[in-house]
């Protein structure tokens, strides 16, 4: 049943064995040493200052929908890290391997990094950069956002939602472990078929890729669920569709692309598994398989993903123009259709990545029709972007000017998409590095928008701003690198250079790849002015605090609550008057008028079952990579009798008693008059709520005690 | 949620799931009306198919048909997919994806039958 | 103030770019602006018609934000200030106007081109033919890393170097013998997959003779970027001189020695071979071998020890 | 123009906070999220029968067996009939738990446990018959996709059963509480989703794959 390996195997420890350890590598073995000092140093820290408590109290077993979106978003920036240094030495290797006479290091023929090795490097940077930075940082971001803009507790499920984070960090972790036990795939981030096959691709390499994409995709899976259903059915009193902050549209339309396309990368990635494990012939060349159906089914879910990415992006623009332009968002309605038409659409466009397959003229055509279709909506939102400044009063912000990078940054790529989505014109540029500049500028869109989210929503989640001088350098600089790495990137796809090349035969393109490794010098700077404006933000923090209203022009529901946002989002929930409930509020001089009466509150309970079964996923993941079948059994079983147990002890919660809400809120408010003039005195109003029917069949089992955590996640800065 | 709130929660108190609507739904008149159609409809198309009663064209029309029916029979009876109001987000969500369905298989086979019609001509030695 | 700090950090490197541009836009490094043949031609005058129309569209739109950015600053007193206004149907109409009658505009181009370069039958090419023309035909089979042009009215076959007579539409079948790469000719022909076990097609025109380069545009395995041929386009004279050419040498292919020849192999000192016979069929016998499941694979050594691997292949290739 | 300001309330006498509401109804939440992620698991179907559908020309088996041979519609039927009956206990122990009878849910879940074994013991017999008969899924493209979207449905049969006895045990360990009624609502919705995609199953892949 199982395939013949080339190589050895035991029934101990599968194909693992020391010669997998890669530590006759040049570049892996001084990398491996660094990683080990600085866990150790990591550890050595935490244990001095004695935070494991803290760590494991508040962190590592916690349920709130706030520290699982900071940890999503902390995984995103240190993948993006990661991504970038691969991003750094491709370029690197380009600009070096130029000619047949460039020199080559470390056994390589040309530059430094032999071809299966830049195979790699590339792979890792695709998937890093898709799946482990751009996805966590907007799956964080909806998870911190979202609850508290429809003035929700938490969310449907906040188990959940930790099992959602910890599968993606065990995800994470895999692809990391593959740099330095055994190699990782060296085809492609999605993957050729039939290359990723068992003859083409002996090793544990696309093992690790195919198990590192399954726990991703897993693990948004769930989360794709919580977000959904967290909208339909969490929404505070008041709160009607047409209510919603557009942040929540855009998630709610990415959400349920998530949830239908991932399947879709399951499915393919399974095949892939019962080819390499099982031999089966779904996309070998022979005994009928088709390998043109990997690439089919990998794109139908590849695409929607590529719309489940950029949908929250494009919500984050939606939310910082119209606070930096004091007026609200134009066409709103237009907006929601245009991003559910986006989703829609998403459906009918997968072919557009393989135009040439040859699959034939009417084929093609549909496609290409479907897919400018896209061109519709897009334009509709910049269009409603640009007329919100229309009319406005602008600040120009280190937030906005991000919001303003993304908008022209979209304006690019959406020009260089409509040239690929005819396949007249695809035929030239598929496949070369135009197309890689193009899908660059749209993540760039992404990347854009979350450093624009990160310095607008950072007051509200830690309660103080973030340096704007050093915000703004970031953005420039980061600018420069984007202008220098990508013009030339579509100059060269111009000039026909095709994509993943280790070797560059052509030296026209030399004096460009020598400007793009400059773009990445300066994107390098960037990433200093980054940390730079981390260390200066904290260090400035308590002149940099702010009330509820961080931005003085907010509008929506969540800059009505605390920043730092405490665990319980709201001490009583909002009744919702309007489309922008802080904006109304503020214009009819109410914003600081409190609840008259606190009532107890009901939250669930912290678990580390959440982080065990994470824990357990990249166990089996790695067992499956390396084939340890008992191992895998073990930890599945491990991981079936986990949920089993945690479902029959359920979680009864706990209670906030209103006496201590209404202390913790005293304190609150206490704190942010101190720093915010704007909070006003704080008035006891409200008409109360009457004539609504009580909501039935909350929990028949109720717990008596009250041991509320600390406050939100900024409370220790 | 408060103590202090039962009283609010009248005769249909949270205390009890057993009167949620979603338990009161079931019926066991429409599970068997579910099973006993989808039952037959799968035995006529079972019988049909065995027996080669009819040409195959026609006999993938009637198959065809009783599986939609007895889908449709299992969706609205088992599953209880219908506009009431405690169902009609499930109902909102099948709807959503049921042309996801379509599209994935159907786009997929167009492509395919171009694709294999233009890459795979019939050569000397296949069968 | 700040910005004219981020203005004078950012000239010299836009200089740099724009030099760059200038310098070198007449040289025909840009392959695909600079196309030679009728495929490549007619992708050029597509990419022009589109971008013609979006950079419109596009250019506007950036050029309306700057304006807002400049005109309603805050501060400047520019612009007038409507707190409240978020709303016009006429504005709505255009903004969804404008990207409608675009999309429906190219999409006509879209589809008519998508006929016209259909690489099973290019109209561009095929409607000047009659079927007494003169053509030649090319079986093109793509291995681990080499490609070999097969010239199956010639019976015979050329290692890794294309070429073809001027004036003379050529018609491609292409396969490949293990995995899924890219045939591709920047300034003569757009790519098309070169698939294992599976036969697409594509065709070329062209009446200009030169050397041009030919691309592995897929990615193939750890030899793509050596897997480059160059394709020389002749006049019909030197074509038939080339033929005897080849006729002439002592190498020839045989069903048993393509199997060796199939294997694995980084072509880094790019070697051209010429094979005076080849068996006819050849193409349609590698597709049938692929299709009962025949691979070559790649040997583990060069995925699991990569430094030892490259040494290994330098050894032996050290010619 | 002024957009939506007009819909508003008067800010004077408007509700601004709501302490009368009391959050969600737990157990529709959960069966919703549980509805989605059954249609999410309808779409990994879906792309299996795209697969299935590319993989299942004559080509595709190229030359080996195909369904035609070795499909036997009234064994499969058999397993049919297990199903669906299976499906049925499982409904009437639902009726049971409207009536607030433990035992007649019990015994529901029983019934429906003992079917559906018996449902995935003809199965495990028919792939295990095929493989004596050398058709596994490496003798062809074709029948990999057969064998593997057959066993696919198998194996949610199988963690269904698993969470039958899951089920018998809280019900009898913790009682009718709010997670125990939820999750047998939640399972309700996934066993009888079996029923559903196996519909599909028979018509398209046994039925179907017998009459080319």
């Amino acid at each position: 049943m199982l395939v013949d390996l080339p190589g050895g195997w035991n029934p101990l420890l599968g194909r693992l064995a020391w010669s997998q350890i890669p530590y006759d590598n040049p570049i892996l073995a001084p990398l491996f040493v660094a990683v080990v000092l600085g866990g150790i140093a990591i550890v050595a820290l935490i244990t001095y200052y004695g935070k494991w408590g803290y760590l494991w109290k508040e962190w590592l077993t916690t349920v709130d929908h706030k520290k699982l979106g900071v940890m999503y978003i902390i995984i995103g920036l240190v993948m993006l890290f990661r991504g970038f240094v691969d991003g750094m030495m491709i370029r690197t290797q380009q600009a070096w391997a130029v000619g047949p006479d460039s020199s080559g290091v470390f056994g390589a023929l040309h530059g430094y990094l032999t071809p299966f090795h830049y195979g790699q490097v590339y792979t890792a940077h695709g998937l890093i950069m898709i799946l482990l930075a751009a996805t966590p940082l907007l799956v964080g971001f909806m998870n911190i956002i979202v609850p508290i803009q429809i003035g929700a507790r938490d969310m449907a499920y906040p188990y959940l939602n930790a099992l959602g984070l910890w599968i993606t960090a065990a995800g994470a972790a895999l692809i990391m472990a593959s740099l330095f036990i055994g190699n990782f795939a060296h085809n492609g981030w999605f993957g050729y078929a039939p290359i990723f096959e068992i003859q083409y691709s002996p090793g544990v390499g696309v093992d690790y890729w195919m198990w590192t994409l399954q726990l991703l995709a897993l693990g948004t899976t769930l989360g794709g669920i919580n977000l959904l259903v967290t909208i339909i059915k969490m929404r505070a009193p008041g709160m009607t569709w047409f209510r919603l902050p557009i942040f929540v549209w855009a998630s709610l339309s990415a959400n349920i692309i998530a949830l239908t396309s991932f399947p879709a990368l399951q499915v393919a990635l399974g095949l892939v598994a019962a080819d390499r494990y099982l031999g089966a012939h779904f996309f070998t060349a022979g005994l009928g398989g088709n390998l043109m159906l990997y690439t089919n089914l990998f794109w139908i879910w590849g695409h929607p993903e590529v719309y489940f990415v950029i949908l929250p992006a494009f919500g984050m623009m939606s939310e910082i123009f119209p606070v930096f332009s004091e007026k609200p968002l134009f066409g709103y309605i237009t907006m929601v259709l245009a991003s559910f038409a986006i989703a829609g659409v998403s459906w009918l466009v997968w072919l557009h990545h393989f135009f040439t397959m040859g699959a034939g003229p009417d084929v093609n055509s549909f496609f290409s029709v479907a897919t400018m279709l896209v061109g519709i909506p897009t334009g509709v939102k910049v269009f409603n972007w640009a007329f919100t400044m229309y009319r406005g009063r602008l600040t120009f912000t280190a937030a906005m000017l991000w919001a303003l990078g993304a908008l022209f940054l979209l304006l690019i790529g959406g020009l260089t998409g409509m040239m690929l989505a005819i396949p007249a014109i695809n035929y030239m540029v598929h496949n070369s590095v135009f197309v890689i500049a193009h899908f660059h500028s749209m993540l760039l869109v992404i990347v854009y928008a979350v450093f624009g989210s990160v310095i607008f929503w950072f007051p509200k989640v830690f309660g103080f701003k973030l340096d704007e001088f050093w915000a703004k350098t970031m953005f420039w600089l980061f600018t420069g690198g984007t202008v220098l790495v990508f013009v030339p990137m579509y100059m060269l796809g111009f000039m026909g250079m095709t994509r993943r090349l280790d070797y560059v035969f052509n030296t026209n393109w030399h004096p460009y790849l020598l400007v793009m490794e400059g773009g990445i010098v300066v994107y390098t700077l960037s990433v200093f002015a980054f940390f730079v404006l981390l260390y200066v933000s904290i260090r400035d923090r308590v002149k940099n605090r702010v009330g509820a209203d961080a931005w003085g022009t907010s509008r929506s529901l969540e800059w009505l609550t605390h920043s730092p946002v405490p665990f319980y989002n709201f001490a009583v929930t909002p009744h919702v008057n309007a489309r922008d409930e802080a904006a109304w509020r503020r214009a009819n001089g109410i914003a600081a008028v409190q609840p008259a009466k606190y009532v107890d509150i009901h939250m669930p309970n912290n678990t580390p079952v959440a982080l065990y079964i994470g824990a357990l996923t990249f166990v089996l993941g790695f067992a499956l990579t390396w084939r340890i079948w008992w191992l895998c059994l073990a930890s599945l079983v491990a991981i079936i009798v986990l949920m089993i147990v945690r479902s029959y002890r359920g979680d009864p919660g706990y209670i906030v008693t209103a006496a201590e809400l209404e202390r913790m809120e005293r304190e609150a408010i206490a704190r942010e008059r101190q720093v915010d003039g704007s909070a006003g005195e704080p008035v006891v109003g409200g008409a109360p709520a009457v004539g609504r029917p009580a909501m039935a069949y909350e929990r028949s089992d109720l717990p008596k005690t009250s041991t509320p955590p600390s406050m939100g996640p900024g409370a220790h800065h | 949620m408060s103590q202090a709130h039962h009283g609010h929660q009248g005769g249909h108190g949270h205390a009890d799931p057993i009167l949620h609507p979603e338990v009161q739904m079931s019926s066991g008149r429409g599970y068997f009306s579910g099973f006993l159609i989808s039952t037959l409809l799968m035995l006529i198309a079972t019988f049909l198919v065995s027996s080669h009663a009819a040409p195959p064209f026609g006999l993938l029309l009637v198959i065809t048909v009783c599986a939609g029916i007895s889908i449709i029979a299992q969706i609205y009876f088992l599953l209880h997919i219908d506009i009431s109001e405690h169902n009609i987000w499930n109902t909102v969500s099948l709807v959503a994806f049921i042309p996801l369905f379509v599209l994935t298989i159907g786009l997929t086979w167009w492509m395919f039958s171009q694709l294999y019609l233009r890459t795979m001509p019939p050569m000397p030695g296949m069968h | 103030m700040y910005m004219n700090k981020v203005w004078r950090l950012a000239a010299p490197w836009m200089a740099l770019l724009v030099g760059l541009w200038s310098s070198q836009a007449d040289a025909g490094i840009f392959w695909i602006f600079d196309p030679k043949g009728v495929m490549a031609d007619t992708n050029l005058k597509y990419m022009i018609i589109d971008v013609l129309v979006m950079g419109a569209i596009v250019g506007i739109t950036a050029l309306l934000v700057v304006w807002f950015m400049w005109r309603y600053h805050k501060g400047k007193n520019r612009g007038s200030y409507h707190p409240e206004w978020s709303h016009s149907n006429a504005i709505e109409v255009v903004v969804w106007g404008i990207p409608i009658v675009a999309v429906g505009f190219l999409a006509y181009f879209a589809v008519k081109g998508t006929f016209e370069l259909n690489p099973y039958n290019p109209t561009v090419i095929t409607k000047n033919m009659t079927p007494q023309s003169q053509r030649v035909d090319v079986d093109v089979i793509a291995t681990d890393w080499q490609w070999l042009f097969v010239y199956p009215q010639y019976h015979m076959a050329v290692a890794n170097e294309l070429v073809l007579p001027v004036d003379t539409p050529a018609f491609f079948r292409l396969t490949s013998t293990s995995v899924t790469s890219g045939f591709f000719i920047p300034q003569l022909v757009g790519m098309i997959d070169v698939m294992p076990g599976m036969r697409t097609k594509n065709a070329l025109y062209t009446t200009h003779v030169g050397e041009y380069q030919g691309i592995c545009s897929d990615y193939a395995g750890a030899g793509t970027s050596w897997m480059t041929f160059k394709t020389k386009i002749v006049p019909q004279a030197e074509f038939t001189q080339w033929v005897q050419q080849v006729k002439a040498s002592p190498k020839i292919m045989t069903e048993a020695s393509f199997d060796r020849y199939a294997e694995p192999y980084i072509n880094v000192h790019h070697r051209v071979a010429y094979f005076s016979q080849v068996p006819d069929g050849l193409f349609d016998h590698v597709m049938m071998e692929v299709m009962d499941g025949k691979t070559w694979p790649i040997p583990p050594m060069m995925t699991e020890n990569m430094v030892a691997y490259m040494a290994k292949q330098s050894a032996e290739h050290r010619d | 123009m002024s957009g939506h300001a007009s819909n508003n309330p008067d800010p004077k006498t408007a509700v601004l906070w709501d302490t009368e509401y009391h959050g969600h109804d737990v157990i529709s939440t959960r069966s919703l999220g549980f509805f989605m992620y059954l249609l999410s698991d309808g779409m990994l179907f879906a792309t299996l029968f795209a697969a299935y559908g590319v993989l299942s020309y004559q080509h595709s088996y190229f030359g080996g067996p195909t369904p035609a041979d070795f499909v036997k519609p009234w064994y499969t039927f058999s397993q049919t009939i297990a199903l669906f009956l299976s499906v049925l206990a499982y409904g009437m122990g639902m009726t049971a738990l409207k009536r607030r009878s433990r035992g007649g849910l019990i015994n529901g879940l029983l019934g429906a446990f003992v079917l559906g074994a018996l449902f995935l013991v003809l199965d495990v017999h028919d792939v295990m018959d095929l493989a004596a008969h050398g058709i596994t899924v490496a003798t062809s493209g074709g029948t990999s996709a057969f064998i593997i979207l057959t066993q696919v449905h198998a194996a949610h049969i199988f963690f269904g059963l698993l969470w039958i006895l899951v089920m018998i045990y809280q019900v009898l360990r913790l009682g009718f509480t709010t997670d125990t009624v939820g999750r047998l609502l939640s399972l309700r919705m996934f066993w009888h989703f079996q029923a559903v995609i196996w519909v599909f199953v028979y018509i398209f892949v046994y039925l179907w794959g017998y009459m080319s």
